[in-house]
């Protein structure tokens, strides 16, 4: 192989330390406009006389050396690279007068309408912040009058405390996990007060079925939690020895009583 | 004007002209939060400064005008004239923050105009006392809209052009809607700038007065 | 002097001489630290006063002084002159550090304005991420203003009167460098011929009850 193979690719040697220094610090880029801004800048023309079809290349070769490097772009890198080939053949080729669409110089003209119009904004960004500034450079009056004064109390409130209380309200129904349903919740706490109510009275075993409080039997939903509830309930009253538990076989009817010497 | 014996590397930091230092007494009078001694000014001018001199200037320059340079204890201060306190009045203004029934309240309004009570009511999930629409209307915010032609013809509520002018808005319509608030940002839970507290705060609302007309929508 | 032929009920309620009404106007912008409207000033003063007259008037009393008087938008207010900031190290105020992309974002809202979010992320090459129009919107920089009405009537950006006062601009008409801007033409939302990768403009497009969803993702 010869190296003319690769005349796409013979790049000044500036240019390829400057795409190294590029993908070095690709973090500290705002996306691939920003990249394509710096790059323009090794052409030391006006953007409004820039070559697209050269920073097509120089772009693809800066996505080619990342990958090379094994820096992992962002999509949307690789969706500009993808663009800028298009770009580039559009550019190369002779137009296809069967095709429809904007023509390359058309987009290559829009690309660097938005190069342009970037480098512009940040230039005026950077004259506003250096404009005369309130607190800075000039003053309001620092001390407030003390002249005798009518009180009157008005309310204040922010666009923000305003759309943020919407907000607040709209959101509540996202955060209702959080929020149990307490309708057909019958806790254990509940179970527990109820429980060490009727022990007393549960001198023989009974089907702990019959300690559901009235009410909860019918509605499938209301009956399972009350029979869960009462059940870990009674498993806390043997724990602190006030009852006696037993199933005969899975399944089985749980019976309880009282402990007898309790 | 004896000063004029200073040494030669005095005059190489000549003093900046009388004119010229009259106008940084003056700016620095206006901008200082409390009155300023003739030693700190001239601490803050260039070196050969005569502060005395310069406010005995200023001072003059203000006679008669709307506003005076006068001497407080050690200090210097510039002040409006007396005779003009009158027009004053309106910096008497003392600022609360509205309470997160308020906001709540008049975020629906302004979302959901016209809206009326019950509307209020369902989307807040709690009551509304009769002083938070009281207050608010009070504060030119909100006011009547027309009777809902619905059965008991409700009242309705409307925002205001106090309330927009108040928000920076042109419209209501211009407020952002939830999409637009979560992509913003606005709808993370984080507490709002003065921080209203975090504290489910309705109970303050519910034992008001006892709301007849509570979830009448159900 | 035609305005003589007023009939007697409003010669009882004569407006001051003009002098006075200048020392009126110079008290309640002295003591003022937020601009003033014109409206505002005429509210407070004695009935049939010419506010704006007045602060003509004192506008150029106080040229080349120590203190001035600047327009800000709507409203007037007195301001040190920028010159003599260097005697202000101790009231000099800390200003919030913003994020390239804020500041971005703040003057492309500024020079593009009404701006919606789809055209800064067009112009930007980027979303505009969280809490960046948020952060402006909090500092009164920035605030919404009306819906464009192209499909989806996405919300849109403008800057407020206290970005004006911040920055020492009467208008947004007396940005730097705007003229140059226009007459380059690039403050022309220029559609891309086709479609194109960059411009995401997403939310001129979706048109549901205009609430685009809108880069939920980082």
């Amino acid at each position: 192989m010869t190296d003319n193979l690769f005349t796409e690719d013979q790049t000044s040697v500036a240019e390829r330390l400057a795409a190294e220094a590029l993908i070095v610090d690709v973090d500290g880029f705002e996306g691939p406009l920003d990249v394509l801004l710096t790059l323009s800048r090794t052409q030391k023309v006006d953007l409004r006389k820039i070559s697209v079809l050269e920073l097509a290349r120089q772009y693809l070769t800066f996505v080619e050396k990342a990958k090379e490097l094994r820096i992992e772009l962002a999509a949307d890198y690789l969706v500009m690279a993808a663009w800028l080939a298009f770009l580039k053949s559009r550019l190369l080729l002779p137009p296809d007068p069967s095709e429809d669409g904007p023509t390359g110089e058309e987009l290559a003209a829009h690309l660097a309408f938005q190069l342009e119009r970037l480098q512009a904004m940040r230039d005026a960004a950077a004259r506003l912040m250096g404009q005369d500034r309130l607190g800075r450079d000039f003053f309001a009056r620092g001390q407030s009058e003390d002249v005798t004064r009518i009180r009157t109390v008005t309310y204040s409130a922010t666009l923000l405390d305003l759309m943020q209380g919407y907000a607040r309200i709209r959101t509540r129904d996202e955060f209702r996990p959080f929020v149990m349903d307490r309708d057909s919740v019958f806790t254990m706490e509940q179970a527990l007060d109820r429980m060490r109510g009727l022990i007393g009275f549960a001198g023989s075993w009974t089907d702990m079925v019959s300690y559901l409080p009235e009410g909860w039997g019918a509605d499938p939903m209301r009956r399972r939690s009350a029979t869960a509830a009462t059940f870990a309930a009674s498993l806390e009253l043997v724990k602190e020895g006030h009852l006696e538990i037993k199933q005969s076989d899975s399944f089985a009817p749980i019976q309880l009583r009282k402990r007898p010497n309790s | 004007m004896t000063d004029k014996t200073e040494d030669a590397i005095d005059s190489l930091f000549e003093a900046p002209p009388m004119a010229e230092q009259e106008r940084m007494v003056e700016a620095v009078l206006f901008a200082s939060t409390e009155p300023v001694t003739v030693r700190d000014l001239e601490h803050r001018m260039p070196h050969g400064c005569d502060a005395g001199q310069a406010l005995e200037h200023l001072r003059s320059r203000y006679e008669g005008r709307g506003v005076r340079v006068v001497r407080v204890g050690e200090a210097w201060a510039m002040r409006t004239a007396p005779d003009l306190g009158f027009l004053m009045q309106k910096e008497t203004v003392e600022t609360r923050k509205l309470s997160r029934a308020a906001i709540e309240t008049l975020a629906i309004i302004a979302y959901h105009q016209p809206c009326t009570r019950a509307e209020i009511e369902e989307i807040r999930g709690v009551s509304v006392s009769r002083g938070t629409i009281d207050q608010l209307i009070e504060m030119e915010w909100v006011r009547l809209g027309r009777r809902r032609m619905t059965p008991g013809r409700p009242v309705t509520f409307v925002v205001t052009p106090v309330f927009l002018d108040h928000f920076g808005l042109e419209s209501a319509r211009d407020l952002p809607g939830l999409k637009e608030l979560r992509a913003a940002g606005l709808l993370e839970n984080r507490p709002p700038p003065g921080s209203m507290p975090l504290a489910d705060d309705r109970s303050e609302e519910d034992s008001d007065d006892g709301q007849p007309e509570l979830f009448e929508e159900e």
